[in-house]
């Protein structure tokens, strides 16, 4: 019984860090149709921007998160205004683009910084467990968990709540009459791709305590994240939600019934199925197309 | 019997009956034209005949055979052809190639890997010629103006040779020129073809048209000659709006 | 920040001329016109997953080669290096190897950190019978005419290992690593010596390479109570592991990991603090005290960075350097040809930083096996150093096979 | 004989002598250097295999590494029986499998596993092609699909260490013998084996583009419904275009195997799947011919920049792929194609300038044509 519950509670733990990595993506590929493959170095970034504010200027990592936003984010806006903004029209081009910028990214990284794997030390106030019987919660996990899950209300709130989610909603369901009416849907979308990739860097400052911090760790990311993203259907925040928790809790289903691997195996079988049956993922967003 | 029997036809899209309770039946040979506001359902009707759309219930006989659950391009083996309200070509294929494609009397994969892409040049030509565009055949389509692309369109149904053709709006945007010649063109094919053909310019129905249905909330609102509909009083409502 | 030129180019072909149009179709030796320089390759990954170790192994190999140059060469000839980058995909090692061995001519090649590369270079080595030097610690099972190991196998990492780890903690073991032939290979000795000394396996798993989320192995691991934690997880997946492990506060007094496989550089990641209590086997740790340690320990920093460490692989990776260069001094400076090099090391003894370590006729080499008990600070404190110097049987798990100067022996 | 046609048995024609006669030349006919060539002109088969289904079909694939790796290691089984003789193949001990797998065995036989090579990729592909296209699943869905099943695929080959070699994958193989003849990877006679296969494999896709089956799936790529409403079966045309570019993707994977004399799961890993898609791209995806030289330039260029840039190689490599994405979409290809067109137009625009002042002294139209 223990045994099930901390594997629950292991399966969450997994949601709510594929939840903040997918999140940008989802915000992204909703918005504009980008497959953006350099998502997972954008992660990276974030990884490695809180490990220069934590070495050079002693940020914990709780404070450092709105600067690595800041910083990431603005990135990601100069990658969208210089190269991504190009390519709207030609979706499938975007793939390679992204994924050649991913590349630019990471080599980078490793010539300015080193290959080496990067040392962040995780919030001393967050250390420690919290035991109910047999669960037994990593408290940092749990703020995690309670992070990702205010993360997603606070992108759903700007999505809808706001001028801003108004105007990006109107760019999403017809580009040119929005124009008519005075919305920049450049702007617009550059704002957007600044903040999923702000996001992405949030994700990655907030998983270094957990992961090794390399400049290759965001290929592998990018991956799983996608496939949250059209398993939850086309931009949908409630969908990307939902098939993080369920690819996490399969996985951790799996895990435990068979191997890692196995797992893994069978979540991505699985999931090919969802997507061969519903294409349009579990929320398909009924506005668009 | 007619070559189409459309019985009791129903479709809904998420709560809206598009469709609701339509018959009609269309004999070979004749052209048929359905008429009606917009929204009543004409095009659906089309996309229902082709198989675009399924239907919710209803059935339509094709030569026969029941074919409302086939796909689509089952029926077009059956022999019905289909011309949309947007023009559509394939922009990047020149204009040889679009009939090419068009021609489809064998669409079996064994057949297209045996043949070289432009093997039916020799049927193109006189088609082409029919239709004003000899000169243009190796002209990409994107290239070609408004009016040339639906003649384009209305050469490759020729060339499909389907015995049933199903048309919406064919004249949209052309001039009384090419409206006239697009009617001469349609007086010629129904020696052989049948036609149902949605249309809002009256001149031009009243220039083709064997048969008129009207339609009006899904369901058919009256059938006849040109004649009957004009002096129909419920035709005259439901456009009107008395 | 990074201490390499960004766009160095390598060797005498200067940049203009070699992205010429001629010139760019061939690849142009670049061994060409360099008289009496004696050419050895440099096959480590600097991108890609695996950089994040073999960058140090380069770095390692190549200030060896450096400090041999600065000190005169061989017999009066330098040692020139050739970098090649295989990006740490196994088809470029291959074809690197294939440019460094029969291109460049490369009397030598010192090289990679996984199995993988390792066997992707097999087969051009053999086939042009060049000699490849390998640093890293293996699972043994082979026993290539072509190839200097330099590292431990598994009987010179676990003979000590095993029964001091019944004896302190007790007989159950948990076993968890990478899904590859290294962490089998060693799990199957282990069993044979568990067998031997009473301990017992609970649980056997594998994770993919690369993994990085231990939360369920981590619950399997509570689950079960086990006495030790054999771990033979690499990388990245260890860093990840040690992590979660520490957040997950398993006590390294009750349920200690015992690794064959953490070294300096993977403790520097995980932190101090997460690494502090558990141990590694290993014939190296950057503490121990010899002088040639101390003189290895101090270059490497002032030539990398005081921030950087040496571990048990990039110290092999520097000594095989020395043992070539001895091999060398051995030769008949016009008789240099990689067979001769390999006969000539055959019965090397050298003093490396670990203490004086010997090339076994099988090409393996003879070493020092150590425990160490990682401490907050990173470093290691040896807890049990082995008596004698250990050799090396890559066969040890297998009756009747023994690898000796002519290849494998059965029977 | 259409112009297109013309143009492409021509360009086929002088990529022929360059490979069979040229790149020799140049390299003297060392056979080292051909033996690093060998390995490109394999990759140009796949990135080859990758035009048929992307770009005649529009069906962008990134699972080809799948099938890639599927014939390499075809190929490498019965490379490694030849090796092993009687006795178990040396990682099955290391993997405590008792005896030799039941799918092993045919793998004795050169013939089975030249058709296995072929045929069980073009089967996987096609079951694959099958299960998607039935459903109309199009675009991005076929990328994310063929991706989930590449990571999976290298996933079970990774996990059945016992049958595949695991992560080290297959390695220790003995030479191939053909008919007799002892496949020498460093001599001249490998390399026109593999130039060869390239040959045939571009004649295969050639014919494919050039019948009306190409022409069908063009005008699938454009509009699927469109051609549905002619009556062609769009599912079959794709599943059918999948399983050839499986199937050429296959034979690369036994080229690749050779000439590497390895096969490891890196052949079957997203990167190299997604670098098939960029030689692809760089080449021009609406060709063959220029899919394999995209392939054969790209790897020329990363073995040569390697050489120079140790250390900046692969960041030039990415930010090469972004600049041809963005300002060549169409590659090398679309380049040449639109550069013959502007030359085409200036010389008009000349001949006309030259020739029409004599004949007639009133400026006329010149051959701006739209």
């Amino acid at each position: 019984m223990d045994v099930i519950l901390n594997q629950i509670f292991a399966g969450l733990s997994m949601a709510s860090i594929l939840l903040m990595i997918a999140l940008g993506l989802a915000i992204i590929y909703g918005a504009m149709g980008v497959i953006n493959l350099a998502h997972g170095e954008f992660v990276m970034l974030g990884a490695y921007a809180a490990w220069a504010l934590q070495t050079y200027a002693g940020f914990s990592i709780i404070v450092a998160l709105p600067f690595v936003f800041l910083a990431v984010a603005s990135v990601g806006w100069i990658i969208e205004r210089v190269i991504v903004q190009r390519l709207y029209h030609r979706p499938l081009d975007t793939i390679l683009a992204t994924w050649g910028i991913g590349i630019v990214l990471q080599q980078l990284v490793r010539l300015f910084v080193g290959a080496e794997s990067r040392f962040v030390k995780g919030p001393e106030i967050l250390s420690g467990n919290i035991e109910i019987g047999g669960l037994i919660m990593s408290n940092y996990r749990i703020f995690v968990i309670v992070f990702s899950l205010a993360i997603l209300a606070a992108s759903w709130a700007l999505m809808t709540r706001t001028e801003f989610g108004m105007k990006l909603r109107a760019v999403i369901q017809n580009r040119q009459i929005s124009e008519c009416y005075g919305i920049e849907a450049k702007h617009i979308y550059s704002i957007t791709f600044a903040y999923g990739a702000g996001l992405a860097g949030i994700a990655g400052a907030l998983i270094t305590p957990l992961f090794s911090t390399i400049p290759t760790m965001g290929t592998g990311l990018v991956v799983d994240a996608f496939l949250v993203v059209i398993v939850g259907g086309l931009g949908s925040l409630l969908g990307a939600a939902t098939a993080s928790v369920l690819i996490g809790e399969a996985t951790a289903l799996f895990s435990m019934l068979l191997n890692d691997t196995l797992g893994r195996i069978a979540v991505l079988a699985g999931i090919i199925v969802l997507i061969r049956f519903r294409p349009k993922g579990l929320f398909p967003s009924n506005t668009r197309r | 019997m007619a070559q189409l029997q459309v019985t009791d036809l129903h479709v809904d899209f998420g709560g809206l009956r598009a469709v609701d309770g339509l018959s009609f039946n269309v004999n070979e040979g004749e052209i048929l034209c359905l008429l009606g506001p917009n929204g009543a359902g004409k095009s659906t009707t089309l996309d229902l005949i082709c198989g675009k759309t399924q239907p919710t219930s209803g059935s339509i006989r094709f030569e026969g055979t029941d074919i409302s659950q086939l796909l689509e391009f089952r029926r077009a083996r059956l022999g019905i052809g289909r011309k949309f309200q947007v023009p559509s070509v394939y922009k990047e294929l020149t204009v040889a190639e679009n009939l090419s494609v068009a021609r489809s009397r064998s669409p079996g994969i064994w057949h297209a890997l045996t043949r070289f892409s432009l093997s039916d040049g020799r049927v193109a030509a006189p088609i082409l010629e029919r239709v004003g565009l000899e000169a243009r055949a190796s002209e990409i389509a994107g290239n070609l103006s408004h009016g040339e692309t639906q003649w384009l369109e209305i050469a490759m149904l020729i060339a499909q040779d389907s015995r049933l053709i199903l048309m919406d709006e064919p004249t949209a945007g052309m001039t009384i020129q090419e409206t006239a010649r697009t009617a001469e063109i349609f007086r010629s094919l129904s020696t052989s073809h049948t036609l149902i053909v949605v249309e809002h310019d009256m001149s031009f129905v009243r220039t083709v048209a064997d048969r008129i249905v009207v339609m009006n909330r899904g369901a058919m609102l009256a059938e006849g000659t040109i004649e009957e509909i004009e002096t129909n009083d419920d035709v005259k409502t439901a456009y009107l709006g008395h | 920040m990074k201490r390499r030129d960004f766009l160095r180019g390598v060797g005498a072909v200067g940049t203009a001329s070699a992205l010429s149009a001629p010139a760019f179709l061939t690849t142009v030796s670049r061994a060409a016109a360099q008289g009496t320089d004696i050419p050895v390759g440099l096959l480590f990954s600097l991108t890609g997953a695996v950089a994040v170790v073999e960058s140090t192994l380069h770095d390692a190999a190549l200030m060896a080669i450096e400090e041999i140059n600065a000190a005169g060469g061989v017999h009066g000839r330098q040692l020139r290096p050739i970098i090649e980058d295989p990006a740490s995909d196994p088809a470029t090692y291959a074809d690197r190897a294939r440019r460094l061995m029969i291109r460049d001519k490369c009397v030598s090649v010192f090289g990679s950190y996984t199995s993988a590369s390792r066997q992707a270079v097999l087969p051009v080595t053999e086939q042009r019978k060049n000699l490849y030097w390998y640093p890293t610690l293996y699972e043994g099972r082979e026993c290539s005419l072509n190839v200097m190991y330099g590292g431990a196998v598994p009987n010179q990492q676990q003979d000590e290992l095993i029964p001091w780890a019944i004896e302190n903690f007790g007989p159950r073991f948990y076993m968890i690593g990478n899904n590859y032939v290294y962490p089998k290979e060693e799990n199957n000795y282990c069993k044979t010596l568990l067998e031997k000394h009473g301990g017992e396996v609970v649980h056997e798993e594998y994770v993919p390479l690369g993994h990085s989320d231990f939360s369920s192995v981590i619950n399997r691991i509570r689950a079960e109570e086990p006495d030790v934690i054999f771990a033979t997880v690499v990388g990245d997946s260890d860093v990840a592991f040690a992590r979660q492990y520490h957040a997950a506060e398993l006590d390294p007094a009750k349920m200690p990991v015992i690794s064959l496989t953490r070294s300096e550089v993977e403790v520097k990641a995980i932190g101090g603090e997460a690494a502090a209590g558990h141990f590694s086997s290993a014939p190296y740790f950057m503490g121990t005290q010899t002088p040639e340690n101390e003189r290895f320990v101090e270059s490497y920093k002032s030539r990398y960075g005081a921030d950087q460490v040496t571990h048990f692989v990039s110290e092999a990776a520097y000594f095989q350097v020395y043992q070539f260069k001895a091999a060398l001094e051995k030769l008949d400076p016009a008789n240099i040809t990689p067979e001769t090099i390999r006969d000539a090391a055959v019965g090397l003894t050298l003093n490396a930083p670990q203490g004086e370590v010997l090339i076994d006729e099988n090409l393996h080499t003879h070493l020092w096996p150590k425990i160490g008990q990682w401490q907050a600070n990173g470093q290691a404190e040896v807890m049990l150093e082995s008596q004698n110097r250990v050799a090396p049987l890559p066969y040890a798990a297998y009756e009747g096979q023994r690898c000796t100067g002519e290849g494998l022996v059965q029977g | 004989m259409t112009t297109k046609l013309f143009y492409d048995l021509f360009a086929l024609a002088v990529f022929a002598v360059v490979i069979v006669v040229g790149v020799p030349f140049l390299m003297g006919f060392d056979g080292f250097e051909l033996n690093t060539f060998a390995r490109y002109l394999a990759l140009g088969i796949v990135s080859l295999a990758l035009a048929l289904s992307w770009g005649s079909a529009g069906l962008l694939n990134l699972g080809q590494a799948a099938t890639f790796g599927m014939g390499s290691y075809a190929m490498a089984m019965h490379l490694k029986l030849k090796a092993s003789g009687d006795a178990l193949p040396d990682f099955m001990g290391w993997n405590n499998v008792p005896e030799l797998p039941l799918i092993w065995i045919p793998f004795h036989s050169l013939g089975f596993t030249l058709l296995a090579g072929l045929l069980v990729p073009a089967f996987v592909g096609g079951l694959i092609a099958m299960f998607m296209f039935r459903a109309r699943i199009a675009g991005v869905f076929v990328a994310i699909i063929t991706l989930a099943f590449l990571v999976a695929f290298q996933l079970v080959v990774i996990e059945q260490q016992g049958i595949t070699g695991g992560q080290n994958g297959l390695t220790g193989l003995a030479p191939l013998s053909l008919l007799g003849w002892s496949v020498d990877t460093y001599d001249v006679s490998f390399y026109y084996l593999v130039a060869g296969c390239l040959m045939a494999a571009i004649t295969v896709g050639l014919y494919l583009t050039h019948s009306k089956f190409g022409l069908i799936l063009r005008a699938i790529r454009e509009d699927a419904d469109r051609t549905r409403f002619f009556g062609y079966n769009v599912a079959n045309y794709q599943t059918v275009i999948f399983c050839i570019s499986a199937a050429l993707a296959g034979w690369a994977g036994m080229l690749y195997t050779l000439v590497l004399e390895f096969a490891s799961p890196t052949y079957m890993s997203v990167s190299f799947s997604l670098a098939i898609v960029i030689w692809c791209a760089v080449g021009g995806r609406d060709s063959v011919i220029a899919a394999a030289i995209g392939a054969i330039i790209v790897n020329l260029l990363e073995g040569r920049l390697s050489d120079v840039f140790v250390e900046g190689w692969n960041l030039m490599l990415g930010v090469i792929f972004v600049l041809v994405v963005m300002f060549i979409p169409r590659g090398l290809h679309g380049l040449i194609g639109d550069l013959w067109k502007a030359l085409n137009n200036q010389s008009h625009k000349q001949r006309a300038n030259e020739a029409e002042p004599k004949l007639q002294p009133q400026p006329v139209k010149s051959g701006q044509e739209k």
